[in-house]
C-alpha cells in the first residue's frame, strides 16, 4: 500500500510539474501585462516535442543520446525522495537530503558532460558555468541543511517534516535564516532570473540552455521536463520543510487530498513570488552570481550559528 | 716559597727556563730569517743545557741521552740545514716586514700570563719547585704558534713548529724528568724526519710558487672569488 | 598460516626482482641465455617472458596480500611475529592486526590491478634508455617496501620499511632520469621523504623516551605528559602528512607521481599514500593512546585545507597525471578531516561516532585506491596511445577508445561522488559523522565542524566540475591535435583487464559497500575499542550508519528505481518507428564549419573558477595581440599565455633553500685558504678551550 | 699475542721491501698480497681475541681488547680492498703519465708505511708510542698527498703538514700532562701505559687530566678534522691520489678518534664528571653541521665527500660525547660502517674522476649511461652514505638520534637539520652526475668494482643484521667506554 501511495506520488510529481511552470509563465505574464498562454501550454510543448523526429549530430556520441534518459529518471528517483502530500514514505529511508543533492549532481554531471559532447562553442561555455554555479551552490544548500538537521536531528526528509510538523508551530531564527538561503539556492540551481534567464535562446549570458542548445525532439523534451521537475522539486522542498502544515500523516483518503490541496496551494503561493521576483530584479552579470551564492552560504551559516547560539541546544 | 732557599741546581734550571722563555720572544719580534735560525739554535742549546742539568742534579742518566739527542737536532743539524737552505735559495738576505709587532709581542707577554693561569692549579698541587717552569714551557708552545701566525716565511713556519717541540721537551724534562726512553726516541725520530720532510718540500714550494711566502698557497679555499 | 600468507605476499614481491635481474645478466652475458635455451634467434621472445615472470610474481604477491588482508579481517585475530634480523637486542617484531591486514587489502587489490596491467605498458619501453632489470627491480622493492611497513611491530624494523619504500619510489621516479624535470623531481621527491622519515623517527624518539626499548608494546606502555605526546603528535603528523601530501608540505607530490610510469604512480598515488595514513592511525590512535581534540581539530583543519586546495590546483593542470596527483592531495585532505572529526568524537567519549568517522576515512581510503589506481591507469593507456598528456591537446576519444572510455567514464564518476558509486558511499558517511555535531559539548567545535563539513561539499563539487572538465575535455568534442585523431583503442587485454577490475569493484562497493564496512567495522573495533552496531548495515539493502530515524541510503533501492524509471520513459518515447534518430552536422549558427579550435578549452572551462578563486594560485596570465594594417587596427593573431604556480612554493620552500645557500656561503669564509689563518683557529681554539675549561 | 707482531711485521717487511726493490711492473701485486696476508694475520688476531678475550703482551707494551680488535681488522681489510683498487688505478694514472716509477715506488713503500703506523696505534698500549705512530703516519701520507707534484697538491701537503704537526705537538703536550698525572700517583714505571692508566683511573688528579685532554682533543682532534681544525682535510683528501683519500677517510679519522676516546676514558675516569664528554659533544656538532652547510658548496668530487667524512667524524665525535651506552654502540657501529662506505665512495669516485678525466662536477655527467657499474656503485654508496636503510649508516644515525632524544632532546632538532641538511648537500651534486644522457667523449673504462660491491653489501649486511661476535664486541667496548651494557 505505502510503497503504491509512494509510486503514485512519484507520479503525481511527474505530472504537476510542468504545471507549475505554466503557472509561473502565467503569473508573469500577467504582471508584466502581456497575454498569457494557457496554463497547459508546457504540457502541449512536450507533447510536440515527443512525437518530432530527433536530429543528432554526427559528433555526438552516446554520452550525448542517454544523458536526457539518465537526467530524467535522476529527476524521478529525487522526486521519489521528497514527501508531496504525505510524509513517513517507504521510499524516503532509501535516500535521505544528501543523497537528494547527489542526484542533482548526477544530474547535473551529465547535463554538462552532454554539453560538451558536441564540441561547441556554446556548449562548453554553458557547462562551465552551470558547474561553477552549482559548486558555489552546494556548500550553501548543505549549509541550510545543517540549520535544518541540527534541530530535526535526522537528514531522512520524512522524518524531519514529521518533526517540524509535530513541533508545532516554533519560531526558530534558524529556520527563516535557512529558508532564505535555501531559496536563494533554488533560484540558483533552478536556472531562474537573477541568475540565468530561462526564456532566453542564443544570449551570450546563457547557461542552462546553452548545454542544450542541440538537442531536438524526446531528448530536449525530457530534459525540459526534468528541469520543470527540478524547480517543482525544490518548490515542494521549501513549501514542505518550512510550513509543512496540511501535509497528510496518515494515509486516509481526505487527508490526503487535502495535503494535496494544501501543496498546491503552498506551491502557487511560492511561484508566484518566484514570478514577482523575476519581473522586478534583471538577470545579473555571471561573476556577481558568486555573490548572490556567498551571501546564500552566510545565510546558511547564520543560521547554523544562531542553531547553536540562540537557541541554546544543550 | 723563596728562590733563595733552593738548591743551586733548580736555581740554575729556573733561570734557563726564563732564558727559554726570553729566546722566543726573540724569535717572536724577529724578521731576518738567519738571525731566527740563530736564535732558534741557542733555544736548542738552552734546552740541552736545562736537560744536562736536570739529569744532573736528579741524576737521571737518560736524560743525557735525551740532552745528546737535543744538542744534535736542535743545536747542530736542524738549523745548519735551515741556514744552508736558506742560502742556497738565497733568501737569506729579504727581510719580513712584520705587521704591528708591539702587539703581538704584548700578546705574548699576555700568553705567558695566560699560560701560567692556567697551569696554576697543576702547579699548586705539586711539591716539585721545577714545575713553576711548566708556565714557560706552555708559553714557548703558544709563542711558538703565535711565531707560525704572524710569520709569512715557510722557514719560520719550520721554526715555530721545531720551537713548540722545543717547548714540549723542556715541559717533559721539567715536569716528568724526560718521557720514557722509547718515547723519547720516537719523538727525537719523529723530529728528524719532519725535518727533513721540510727541507724536501721547501724545494717544492719553491718550484711551484717560486717563493717561500706561505700566504701565496691560497689556491683551495671555499671562499666564493 | 595467515602470517605465511602475509610473508608469502613479501616473499613474491622481492622474487619479482630477481627475473630483472637475470634479464640484465642475460644482457651482459649471451652465454646465461643460453644456458637457459635462448640463443640469438627467439632471443626476441626473452623480454616477454620476463616481463610475463615479473608481474606474475607481482601478481601473486597482491593475491597473497589479499588473501593475507581478508583473512586476519575476518579472523580478527592478531598475529605477532619476529624475524631474526635487526640490533642484537632488537629482532624485527612482526604484527598483523586487522588495521594491517585492511591495507594489506588495500595493496593487494591495487598491485593485482598493476600487474595485469604491467606487461602490455612496460613493452613500449625501448630496453636502451630505460632498462627494465631497473624498472622491475624497484618496483619489487617498492611494494615490498609497502607491506613490510605494515606488518612492523618496532620502530626500527617501521623505519627500515618505511624507507625502503621512499628509497625504492625515489628510483621509480627517476626511472625516466634523462629528462631533466624528472632528476628535479626525483630530488624534491627524496628531500622531503628523508626530512619526513627525520620527523617520524624523532616522535618515535619521543615515545621511546619515555618507554623502555623501541617495540610497539614498549610504546604502547609509554605515559607521556600531554605536552610530550602533543610534541609527538606534530612530528608524526609532519612526518606522515608530508608522505601523503597534506597542504602545506604537499609540493613533493605532484611533481613526483607523474614522472613516474604510468603503473608505479597510480601505486605511489593509490596506495603508497594510504600506507602514511596507516602510519598516522597507527602511531597516534594505537601507539600513543589517548586523544586530544585540539589533535583532531588540527587534523581537520589541515585536512580542509588540502582539500580545497588540492582540487583547486588540480582544475588547473593541464598535464593529465600531474592533475590526477593533485586531486590525490584533495582525497588525502578529506580522509585525514574525517580522521580529524573521529578524533575529536573520540576525545570527546563519544566512542560510536569516532567508529564512524574512522570508517569514513578508512572506506574513503580504500575507494580512493581504486578509483584513483583506475584513472592514473587509464592515463598510462591514453598517453600509451596518444603519447600525450596535455588533455587540451585530446578530444573525441570516446569514439576511438570507446572501451578505455567507459572504463574513465566509471572512475570520473566515482571520485566526483556521484550516488551509485563508491565514491559517494564513504562521502555520505563522512557527511552523516559531520551532522552528529550536536553531541558535542564544545560550542567552538560545534560551529567549526559544520563549516568543515560545508567546505567538503564545496570539494566534491570543484571535484565533480573538474572531472567534468576532464572527461569532457579529453574524451568528448573533437579531437584537438593529429595523435588524439589517430588514436586506436588499446589492443593488449591485460591493460584493459586492470582498469575494467577497479572499475568493476568501484561499482559493486558502491552498490553494496555493507560487506566492506562490516570489515572495517572490525578494524575500528581493535583500533578505536569502539565499533557501530551492526546499524550500520541493518539490512543487506540499507545503510544506516547511527539509526534508521536519521539517516539511511540503499543503493540498490536507488539502482532499481533509476533503472524503472528510465526503462519506462525510453520503452515509452521509443514506440513510433517515426521519431527514430536522425544524424546531421552540428548547427555551426550559419558561420559554416566548426573546427576543433572553435571548442571549449580546459582553460576556458575553468576560467570562472580561476575568476572566483583567483586568490587561491599565482595566476600570470598574458595576452598578445598581432595587430597588422595600416594603423595596427586589425588583429591578425592572439597569443594566450597562462602559467600557474602554487602559493607554497614562494612562500615556503624557496625562503628554505635560499636560507640554506646563505649559511653555506657564511660558512664557507672559514675556509680562507690561508694557513696563518688556520693556525689561527687552532691557536685561539686553544686558548678558548683552556680557558673555558679553567 | 704473537698475531699482533705479525700484523705490524707484516707492513714493516713490506715498506723495506718497496724501498729497497724500487718500482717493480707488479708492486701493485705485491701490495695486495702483502695486505691480504696481514688480513689473515689480522683475522687470526680476532679469532684470538674471541677465544681468551683481551689480550696483554708480554710488558705490557701492546694491548688488544674488544675496542680496538674490530678496528684492526677493518683497518687490514679497508687497507686489502684499497690495494685492490689502487693497483689498476695507479697503473691507469701511470700510463696517462701522471705518475713515474719513482713516486709509484714511494707511494707503495709509504702505503705499507701507514698501514703500519695504523697498526702501531690500534694495537699500542702505550700513551706516548700512540703519540709517536699517529705523527708517523702524518709523515707517511703527507709525501702521498703531495705525489702528484701539482702546485695544488704542494700546497695541500704543506698545509697537511704543518696543521696536523702543530696540532700533533699539543697533543704530545697533553700525553706529558697525562705522564706528569700518572707519576704523581707513583707509578714510576710503564706510567705511560693505557692499562695502568685505566686501573687506576680514579686516583689520577682531575685538575691536570682535565687540562691533559683539552690538549688531546685538540691535537687529535686536528686529525679527526673537527671543525674549526679540520681546514687540512678536504685539501689532503682531494688533491692526494684517491687511494690515499680512500684510506685516510676510511682509516686514520677513525684512529685519531679511536685516540681521543681511549683518552676520554681516563678523563671520565680520573674526573668524574662530563667535561670531557660535553668537549666532544659541542666540536662534534659544530663540525656536524659546518661539515653538511659546505657539503653544498663543492665543485671537487672528492672534495665533496671529504666533507662528508667532516661531517660524520663530527656525528661520532658527538655520539662518544653524549656516552650513554646506546649513544656509545652507535657510535663503535658508526665508525664501521662510514669507514666501509666513505672508502667505497671514494673507489668510485676515483673512477668516475678517471673515467671524466676531472675531477670537477660540472664535467662529470651521466654515468649510468656512460658505465653503469659505477654510476649505480656512486649513487647507491651515497644513498648509504647519506643514511637510507637497509644500509648500516642508518642503522647507527637512528641510535644516535634516539639516544639524543633520551638524554638531550632539545639538540635533536640541530641534528635533524644538519643530516637534512647534509642530504640535500649531498644529492644537489650526486644526481645530476650519475644520471642524464653522456657527454660526448666520455669513455667506459677498465674499473674493478669488487671492493665496492663488497664494501656496500657489508654495509647493507650490517644494515640489515649485525653478526653476533661483533654485536659482542661492540657491547664489551661499550661496557669498556660507558660502563653499562646497550638495553
Amino acid at each position: 500500500m505505502n510503497w503504491l501511495l509512494a509510486a503514485l506520488q512519484t507520479a503525481l510529481f511527474v505530472a504537476l510539474a510542468p504545471l507549475l511552470a505554466g503557472w509561473i509563465k502565467w503569473c508573469k505574464c500577467r504582471l508584466q501585462n502581456r497575454k498569457a498562454p494557457s496554463l497547459f501550454q508546457p504540457y502541449r510543448d512536450l507533447l510536440k516535442l515527443t512525437r518530432k523526429q530527433p536530429v543528432v549530430s554526427h559528433q555526438a556520441s552516446w554520452i550525448f543520446t542517454t544523458s536526457p534518459y539518465i537526467i530524467f529518471s535522476a529527476m524521478v528517483l529525487a522526486a521519489s525522495i521528497v514527501p508531496l502530500i504525505a510524509v513517513d514514505l517507504p521510499t524516503s529511508a532509501n535516500a535521505d537530503v544528501i543523497v537528494l543533492i547527489g542526484f542533482f549532481s548526477f544530474a547535473r554531471f551529465f547535463l554538462a558532460l552532454a554539453g560538451l559532447d558536441i564540441g561547441t562553442a556554446f556548449g562548453g561555455m554553458g557547462s562551465s558555468r552551470e558547474m561553477t554555479i552549482s559548486s558555489l551552490a552546494e556548500p550553501a544548500m548543505l549549509m541550510s541543511v545543517f540549520a535544518l538537521t541540527m534541530s530535526a536531528s535526522t537528514t531522512n526528509l520524512s522524518f524531519a517534516i514529521g518533526h517540524v510538523l509535530h513541533e508545532g508551530l516554533v519560531l526558530r531564527p534558524s529556520f527563516i535564516f535557512a529558508l532564505f538561503s535555501l531559496m536563494l539556492v533554488a533560484i540558483a540551481e533552478t536556472g531562474r532570473i537573477p541568475v540565468d534567464n530561462p526564456a532566453t535562446h542564443l544570449e551570450l549570458t546563457m547557461i542552462h540552455e546553452a548545454m542544450i542548445l542541440e538537442y531536438s525532439g524526446r531528448h530536449l523534451a525530457l530534459i525540459e521536463w526534468a528541469s520543470q521537475l527540478k524547480l517543482l522539486l525544490y518548490g515542494v522542498l521549501i513549501a514542505n520543510i518550512f510550513f509543512p502544515w496540511g501535509i497528510a500523516e496518515t494515509l486516509a483518503f481526505e487527508s490526503l487530498s487535502y495535503g494535496l490541496l494544501a501543496v498546491i496551494g503552498k506551491l502557487a503561493l511560492l511561484a508566484l513570488l518566484l514570478a514577482l521576483s523575476e519581473t522586478l530584479f534583471a538577470k545579473m552579470r555571471l561573476f556577481r552570481v558568486q555573490e548572490f551564492l556567498s551571501f546564500a552560504y552566510l545565510l546558511g551559516l547564520l543560521g547554523m550559528l544562531s542553531h547553536i547560539i540562540l537557541e541554546g541546544a544543550r | 716559597m723563596n728562590i733563595g732557599q733552593l738548591d743551586f741546581y733548580t736555581q740554575a734550571i729556573l733561570s734557563l727556563a726564563a732564558l727559554v722563555g726570553l729566546t722566543s720572544f726573540l724569535m717572536l719580534g724577529q724578521g731576518r730569517l738567519l738571525r731566527l735560525v740563530f736564535v732558534f739554535a741557542v733555544q736548542g742549546l738552552l734546552l740541552a743545557l736545562t736537560t744536562a742539568v736536570a739529569a744532573y742534579s736528579l741524576n737521571i742518566p737518560h736524560l743525557y741521552i735525551s740532552a745528546a739527542l737535543t744538542l744534535i737536532l736542535k743545536v747542530i743539524v736542524i738549523p745548519w740545514m735551515l741556514r744552508r737552505l736558506a742560502l742556497q735559495m738565497n733568501i737569506h738576505r729579504d727581510v719580513e716586514a712584520l705587521k704591528n709587532n708591539t702587539a703581538v709581542m704584548l700578546g705574548g707577554a699576555s700568553l705567558m700570563l695566560f699560560s701560567y693561569y692556567i697551569l696554576h692549579p697543576i702547579v699548586q698541587t705539586s711539591s716539585i719547585v721545577m714545575l713553576n717552569a711548566l708556565a714557560v714551557s706552555l708559553s714557548v708552545m703558544l709563542l711558538g704558534m703565535l711565531l707560525m701566525i704572524s710569520h709569512r716565511q715557510a722557514v719560520a713556519h719550520v721554526v715555530g713548529f721545531m720551537s713548540i717541540e722545543n717547548g714540549l721537551f723542556f715541559a717533559a724534562v721539567v715536569a716528568t724528568h724526560g718521557m720514557p726512553m722509547v718515547v723519547e726516541l720516537g719523538v727525537a725520530f719523529d723530529v728528524l724526519i719532519a725535518a727533513v720532510l721540510f727541507g724536501i718540500f721547501f724545494f717544492h714550494i719553491r718550484t711551484s710558487i717560486d717563493s717561500l711566502d706561505v700566504d701565496l698557497l691560497n689556491r683551495l679555499s671555499e671562499v666564493d672569488k | 598460516m595467515i602470517l605465511v600468507l602475509a610473508y608469502g605476499s613479501i616473499l613474491f614481491s622481492f622474487a619479482s626482482c630477481l627475473p630483472a635481474l637475470a634479464m640484465h645478466q642475460h644482457r651482459h652475458i649471451p652465454s646465461l641465455s643460453r644456458r637457459l635455451g635462448f640463443d640469438g634467434s627467439e632471443d626476441a621472445r626473452f623480454p616477454v617472458l620476463m616481463r610475463q615472470a615479473v608481474f606474475g610474481l607481482m601478481g601473486l604477491s597482491g593475491l597473497f596480500a589479499i588473501l593475507a588482508g581478508l583473512s586476519v579481517l575476518a579472523g580478527g585475530e592478531v598475529l605477532t611475529g619476529r624475524i631474526g634480523l635487526g640490533l642484537p637486542w632488537l629482532p624485527w617484531h612482526v604484527r598483523f592486526d586487522n588495521l594491517s591486514g585492511f591495507f594489506f587489502l588495500i595493496i593487494g587489490i591495487a598491485v593485482g590491478a598493476v600487474s595485469l596491467y604491467g606487461p602490455g605498458y612496460v613493452s613500449a619501453y625501448e630496453e636502451d634508455r630505460h632498462p627494465f632489470a631497473v624498472l622491475s627491480l624497484f618496483s619489487g622493492l617498492f611494494i615490498a617496501g609497502m607491506l613490510l611497513v605494515l606488518l612492523a611491530d618496532d620502530a626500527f624494523f617501521f623505519m627500515i620499511a618505511w624507507e625502503l619504500m621512499s628509497v625504492a619510489s625515489y628510483f621509480l621516479v627517476a626511472f625516466q632520469h634523462d629528462n631533466p624535470a624528472n632528476r628535479r623531481a626525483a630530488f624534491l621527491y627524496l628531500l622531503m621523504a628523508e626530512i619526513g622519515a627525520l620527523a617520524i623517527i624523532l616522535a618515535f624518539g619521543v615515545l621511546a623516551s619515555f618507554a623502555d626499548g623501541f617495540t610497539f608494546d614498549a610504546l604502547r606502555e609509554a605515559r607521556l605528559s600531554t605536552g610530550w605526546a602533543s610534541v609527538a603528535f606534530v612530528l608524526a603528523l609532519l612526518g606522515f602528512g608530508m608522505k601523503a601530501g597534506l597542504v602545506p608540505v604537499h609540493v613533493w607530490l605532484p611533481e613526483a607521481h607523474p614522472v613516474a610510469p604510468s603503473h608505479i604512480s597510480a601505486l605511489m598515488s593509490g596506495v603508497m599514500l594510504k600506507v602514511a595514513l596507516y602510519g598516522l592511525i597507527r602511531f597516534c590512535f594505537d601507539l600513543i593512546g589517548e586523544v586530544h581534540w585540539q589533535w583532531g581539530l588540527a587534523l581537520m583543519m589541515l585536512g580542509t585545507l588540502s582539500a580545497l586546495g588540492g582540487i583547486l590546483y588540480a582544475m588547473m593542470q593541464t598535464n593529465l597525471k600531474r592533475l590526477l596527483a593533485y586531486s590525490s592531495v584533495e582525497n588525502i585532505g578529506i580522509i585525514f578531516m574525517v580522521l580529524g572529526l573521529s578524533m575529536i568524537f573520540m576525545a570527546q567519549n563519544q566512542s560510536q561516532l569516532a567508529a564512524l568517522g574512522f570508517l569514513a576515512a578508512l572506506f574513503h581510503a580504500f575507494n580512493h585506491a581504486l578509483f584513483k589506481n583506475l584513472l592514473f591507469l587509464g592515463a598510462g593507456i591514453i598517453h600509451h596511445q596518444t603519447h600525450e598528456l596535455n588533455i587540451d591537446l585530446m578530444g573525441g576519444l570516446i569514439k576511438r577508445m570507446p572501451k578505455t572510455g567507459m572504463l574513465f567514464l566509471i572512475g570520473c564518476m566515482s571520485i566526483s561522488s556521484l550516488p551509485l558509486f563508491n565514491g559517494f558511499v564513504s562521502e555520505w558517511l563522512a557527511f552523516q559523522t559531520a551532522l552528529q555535531v550536536d553531541v558535542i559539548g564544545n560550542g567552538v567545535l560545534r560551529s567549526l565542524i559544520p563549516v568543515a563539513a560545508a567546505s567538503l561539499a564545496l570539494t566534491a563539487a570543484l571535484a565533480a566540475a573538474c572531472f567534468v572538465n576532464v572527461f569532457g575535455i579529453m574524451f568528448l568534442g573533437l579531437p584537438r591535435s593529429r595523435h588524439s585523431d589517430k588514436a586506436q583503442e588499446i589492443a593488449d587485454r591485460g591493460m584493459l583487464a586492470g582498469p575494467a577490475l577497479l572499475a568493476g569493484l568501484c561499482f559493486l562497493f558502491g552498490i553494496v559497500p555493507g560487506p566492506m564496512i562490516g570489515l572495517i567495522n572490525g578494524v575500528a573495533g581493535q583500533v578505536l575499542g569502539a565499533s557501530l552496531p551492526d546499524g550500520a548495515r541493518l539490512s543487506w539493502l540499507h545503510l544506516a550508519p547511527v539509526s534508521t530515524g536519521q539517516a539511511s541510503y540503499s543503493a540498490p533501492m536507488v539502482l532499481a528505481g533509476a533503472l524503472i524509471a528510465a526503462g519506462i520513459c525510453f520503452r515509452y518515447l521509443r514506440r513510433s518507428p517515426a521519431t527514430v534518430m536522425r544524424r546531421a552536422d552540428t548547427w555551426d549558427c550559419g558561420f559554416g564549419g566548426l573546427t576543433p579550435r572553435m571548442q571549449y578549452s580546459a582553460i576556458a572551462f575553468t576560467m570562472p573558477f580561476r575568476r572566483i578563486f583567483a586568490k587561491a594560485w599565482i595566476i600570470d596570465e598574458q595576452v598578445r595581440k598581432d595587430s597588422q594594417g595600416a594603423m595596427g587596427q586589425d588583429v591578425a593573431a592572439i597569443h594566450y599565455s597562462l602559467q600557474i604556480q602554487d602559493h607554497s612554493w614562494p612562500r615556503l620552500y624557496q625562503p628554505i633553500e635560499r636560507a640554506v645557500n646563505k649559511a653555506a656561503r657564511l660558512a664557507g669564509r672559514i675556509q680562507t685558504g690561508n694557513i696563518r689563518t688556520y693556525l689561527g683557529y687552532s691557536f685561539v681554539t686553544l686558548i678558548i678551550m683552556l680557558w673555558i675549561i679553567s | 699475542m704473537i698475531a699482533a707482531y705479525l700484523v705490524l711485521l707484516i707492513p714493516l717487511a713490506g715498506m723495506a721491501f718497496f724501498a729497497l726493490a724500487g718500482h717493480r711492473a707488479d708492486s701493485g701485486l705485491w701490495n695486495i698480497r702483502l695486505n691480504a696476508v696481514n688480513l689473515l694475520a689480522t683475522l687470526w688476531l680476532a679469532v684470538n681475541v674471541l677465544r681468551e678475550g683481551t689480550l696483554l703482551s708480554a710488558g705490557k707494551a701492546f694491548l688488544v681488547d674488544p675496542f680496538n680488535v674490530y678496528l684492526i681488522v677493518l683497518t687490514a681489510f679497508v687497507g686489502l680492498t684499497t690495494a685492490i683498487f689502487s693497483a689498476p688505478y695507479m697503473e691507469h694514472e701511470k700510463d696517462i703519465g701522471r705518475l713515474n716509477d719513482a713516486r709509484l715506488k714511494l707511494y707503495h713503500a709509504m702505503y705499507q708505511g701507514f698501514m703500519l703506523s695504523m697498526y702501531l696505534v690500534l694495537t699500542t698500549n702505550n700513551m706516548g708510542i700512540l703519540w709517536v705512530a699517529m705523527e708517523g703516519a702524518t709523515l707517511a701520507t703527507v709525501l702521498l698527498v703531495s705525489l702528484y707534484r701539482t702546485p695544488e697538491s704542494i700546497e695541500a701537503a704543506w698545509k697537511y703538514f704543518i696543521l696536523c704537526g702543530v696540532g700533533i705537538a699539543q697533543a704530545l703536550f697533553g700525553t706529558i700532562l697525562l705522564y706528569y698525572a700518572a707519576e704523581q700517583i707513583g707509578s714510576e714505571e710503564n706510567a705511560l701505559l693505557w692499562s695502568v692508566l685505566y686501573e687506576n683511573a680514579g686516583k689520577l688528579n682531575p685538575e691536570v687530566l682535565k687540562i691533559a685532554f683539552v690538549f688531546l682533543l685538540i691535537g687529535y682532534g686536528t686529525k679527526i678534522g673537527l671543525v674549526p681544525l679540520h681546514n687540512w682535510l678536504p685539501d689532503a683528501h682531494s688533491e692526494g691520489p684517491t687511494p690515499m683519500s680512500a684510506v685516510l677517510s676510511g682509516l686514520l679519522l677513525n684512529d685519531a678518534l679511536y685516540a681521543v676516546v681511549r683518552n676520554k676514558m681516563l678523563v671520565d675516569g680520573a674526573t668524574r664528571s662530563d667535561t670531557a664528554g660535553f668537549l666532544m659533544m659541542g666540536f662534534g656538532l659544530l663540525s656536524f653541521l659546518v661539515g653538511a652547510l659546505f657539503l653544498h658548496r663543492q665543485k671537487d668530487i672528492k672534495r665533496l665527500f671529504s666533507y662528508s667524512s667532516i661531517e660524520h667524524m663530527g656525528m661520532m665525535t658527538f655520539a662518544f660525547g653524549i656516552g650513554g651506552p646506546l649513544a656509545t654502540f652507535a657510535a663503535l657501529l658508526h665508525m664501521t660502517v662510514h669507514s666501509l662506505t666513505k672508502s667505497a665512495i671514494f673507489v668510485t669516485v676515483g673512477h668516475a674522476a678517471q673515467l671524466a678525466g676531472t675531477q670537477s662536477m660540472e664535467k662529470i655527467r651521466g654515468l649510468i649511461k656512460t658505465q653503469p657499474a659505477i654510476g649505480w656503485g656512486l649513487l647507491i654508496g651515497t644513498v648509504a652514505i647519506a643514511g637510507f636503510p637497509p644500509f648500516g649508516v642508518f642503522t647507527s644515525e637512528f641510535l644516535v638520534l634516539l639516544a639524543v632524544m633520551r638524554s638531550y632532546p632539545w639538540l635533536a632538532p640541530l641534528l635533524l637539520l644538519g643530516i637534512g641538511i647534509a642530504f640535500a648537500g649531498l644529492f644537489r651534486h650526486i644526481q645530476p652526475i650519475v644520471y642524464g644522457d653522456r657527454p660526448e667523449g666520455q669513455q667506459p673504462i677498465k674499473a674493478n668494482l669488487w671492493p665496492v660491491m663488497i664494501h656496500l653489501g657489508l654495509v647493507l649486511w650490517l644494515g640489515l643484521a649485525i653478526p653476533g661476535f661483533l654485536a659482542d664486541w661492540f657491547s664489551q667496548a661499550t661496557i669498556l667506554i660507558s660502563g653499562s651494557v646497550p638495553l
